[in-house]
């Protein structure tokens, strides 16, 4: 699927995150931006979602079958998959921690060139808590942050991280509206680019230098 | 066997001044509300909690100010005022506790969510700690008062981790979906949380029941925590 | 229960543990010896025992119901009361290692007045493993060493150990056929005798020296 | 999602000499007979096993000499000769590892039987490796080559603990009693013993059902291995 310019960023990051995903992953996804990537898994395929507070086989709540006790992360009601395992928060950072998550999709407020990531201290406002985050990026097998390029124009992908690390050398991919950026040894690569920004304009939204590979970076298909 | 069944007033002599509670939960799912009432009730003071979240603060009209809904689980004991420290993952969806955190009135302290689960399961399995590499490199972790050391571990490639404590608690106020009266204790989907680590990482186990049933009517291989760790069950009120 | 001549010596150390514990305790029978004090519970009382391959509520087998997924720590077909609990064997640690047995029962080839203990090396002999004896013996409320006073007349309770431990400080009371020994700090304390023996034997039969409380041991009964 | 339900003999490729396995069970209670058959016929050299007891030995009638029954569990690869390493915490009884072990022909690391566990548990959930009390002062045990280092750790009364290694293999042969399409697994009484955590603690797990049911036929509060875990399914043959 091509770019549309009409296409809102959010579901740009999340049908081309979603992209990344094949049959049988293990995936966990943050709350915000993150969640909506489950909307653009193609229907040939099927990826199994984990909520930190317990449960493997997440999926979309029915409106008619509320249940109290079935509640995704951020405890809102949610459903479950036929085979949905239920456990304990132990076993569930088990799964989480002991690189059993294929995928793990959240936000940051920064990441920077060396994998890592800050995402839960906003400054100037009270301090929420990591939650599941910390053990979310240290464990998951892939680690790919999905927000939008910069923040009412500041950059958020930065050459080092401002605010107080998540954690360090944890991010393996950026996807955001503009680009899909890898996370390698020598920093980041500008791996696909939104058909409708140039490098140019890329790189003056990024606080750090991209590396462009030599044949130019590919398109950005959803 | 004495009967562990017991009236929701008689948990009054278990509680103290100054002691600690671990409440199951994930922000109130699975929390214990008809015990946790009691504890209200009972106005101890200067209570430690350990709980993810803190609970639920109450809920009102953003318009008319008016009540929609009570706090809920461990929230009810911030907004009583009977929780002075917290010990939780994230505080974000009860914002009384960052408003009481800024007068002085709580101390708070967040702890990454998966070392949270562990450090109570090591709390309660004898552990002397847990090695974990969730929070290495984060300043405000490393630092904290629940980190004994940074370690480095490993054969050829060492790699570095950080040694936290093990958590453990006077009591534990848990609540399962099906209990039977040896105490046995079956959890429905998320309800269980961290009430299955907590139940082992306190000197009394408080058990709230949605259902009591006989002995041998849970699926032996389906019970998430053995009788042998609640001392005192609860039927629940609706 | 007063104690006769012909009482089998195995059986006054059974019955005398079986003594020890109260209605609602939590208890694990090491094999051999300990394993015969479940045999003399009063029936107006409930013990739980674990099985640490992973149950509370062992109970004997029914040998018109053996069932092979159902065994105790010795691989041997067992029985299992209602409202018995399965679980791993992390878990299964975790109540030993957590301190939430009450009671651990099992022999010893040599304990000291330190309160250590030698169990799982036999010298000269092939080496079977220390299984859960370590981590019982660390982690449960109460360790009683059940066994006989001597092996052939020769110590078995000693200065000190000259077998390998298999752990510190652990011993909180032995039971003999000849008397029952509380560990305290000052060393080990005859609490009770077997009326059919002095403490002149006692101490003859024993390598560590015996702290006679001022009154004389009690009466050892069954 | 692909099938995940195999011929035995399609395990054979996952076979290679000198790989590491994980077999539940406990004294061969709950042990994937099925599959060690296949390890077996495979012919593969120089394993390391992790196995609670290394399994059971052939039985023969004493006078007589006849065979009643032939190895059991992890204790066919012992008496094949294929396993040169074994990580166990009993061998009492399979005296052909003592035997071995006497020749020379194998290497066993004993292990108490909680941390083995819980170091298999640590190497399943990304913990740098457990901090038990149990073993100090057990020289053989301080001394191991499993055991890091010993660590004074606490607030007031420093207790002394050992640090230990987790435990990771390349394989975990496991057997469940009912095992959903989806992989989850559900164990019948006390087979569940060591193959819950080792279904964490290796690249690729194995699983040997008795009973193969369709997605949603197990109760999920008693699902004991979520599926996502397992890799292969393969039907017990009796």
């Amino acid at each position: 699927m091509e770019i549309t310019k009409e296409m809102a960023p959010k579901e740009i990051i999340a049908r081309r995150v979603a992209k990344f995903l094949k049959d049988g992953d293990f995936v966990n996804l943050g709350i915000g931006l993150p969640t909506e990537v489950a909307k653009y898994i193609p229907s040939k395929i099927e990826v199994l979602f984990q909520s930190e507070n317990g449960m493997v086989g997440l999926t979309g709540v029915d409106p008619n079958h509320i249940d109290p006790d079935l509640t995704n992360a951020g405890g809102q009601p949610c459903g479950a998959i036929p085979g949905a395992s239920f456990f304990d928060s132990a076993t569930s950072f088990a799964l989480i921690r002991g690189g059993h998550v294929d995928y793990t999709v959240l936000g940051a407020l920064e990441v920077d060139d060396h994998g890592n990531l800050a995402n839960w201290i906003v400054p100037g406002k009270m301090v929420p808590g990591m939650g599941g985050a910390m053990d979310l990026v240290v464990g998951a097998k892939t680690v790919i942050v999905a927000m939008q390029h910069t923040q009412k124009g500041a950059h958020k992908i930065l050459k080092e991280c401002t605010l107080p690390y998540t954690a360090l050398h944890v991010v393996d991919y950026i996807v955001t509206e503009e680009c899909v950026l890898k996370q390698t040894r020598s920093g980041l690569v500008l791996m696909e680019i939104n058909p409708n920004y140039t490098v140019q304009q890329v790189q003056a939204d990024t606080g750090a230098t991209l590396i462009v590979p030599k044949n130019g970076p590919m398109t950005m298909k959803l | 066997m004495k009967n562990k069944i017991i009236e929701k007033t008689d948990i009054r002599p278990l509680l103290k001044d100054g002691m600690s509670i671990m409440i199951g939960g994930f922000l109130s799912v699975g929390s214990a509300e008809t015990v946790i009432d009691q504890v209200v009730a009972s106005g101890v003071k200067n209570l430690t909690i350990y709980c993810n979240d803190g609970g639920l603060g109450e809920k009102r009209n953003k318009e008319t100010g008016e009540l929609i809904a009570g706090p809920k689980g461990a929230g009810k004991l911030i907004a009583s005022g009977q929780c002075t420290t917290l010990y939780a993952t994230h505080i974000g969806l009860n914002p009384l506790i960052g408003k009481k955190m800024n007068t002085g009135e709580m101390k708070v302290v967040l702890i990454p969510q998966g070392s949270f689960a562990e450090m109570i399961r090591a709390g309660g399995s004898g552990l002397g700690g847990i090695i974990t590499p969730t929070g290495v490199g984060v300043d405000i972790i490393e630092q904290a008062e629940h980190v004994y050391k940074k370690i480095k571990l490993g054969d050829k490639k060492k790699k570095t981790y950080l040694i936290e404590k093990p958590l453990h608690a006077d009591l534990t106020i848990i609540k399962g979906a099906v209990v039977d009266k040896l105490g046995n204790v079956y959890f429905n989907k998320t309800t269980q949380n961290f009430s299955r680590v907590m139940a082992y990482a306190s000197d009394v186990v408080v058990c709230e029941a949605q259902k009591i049933v006989e002995r041998g009517e849970i699926d032996g291989n389906a019970i998430h925590v053995p009788g042998v760790l609640v001392d005192y069950i609860v039927k629940e009120e609706k």
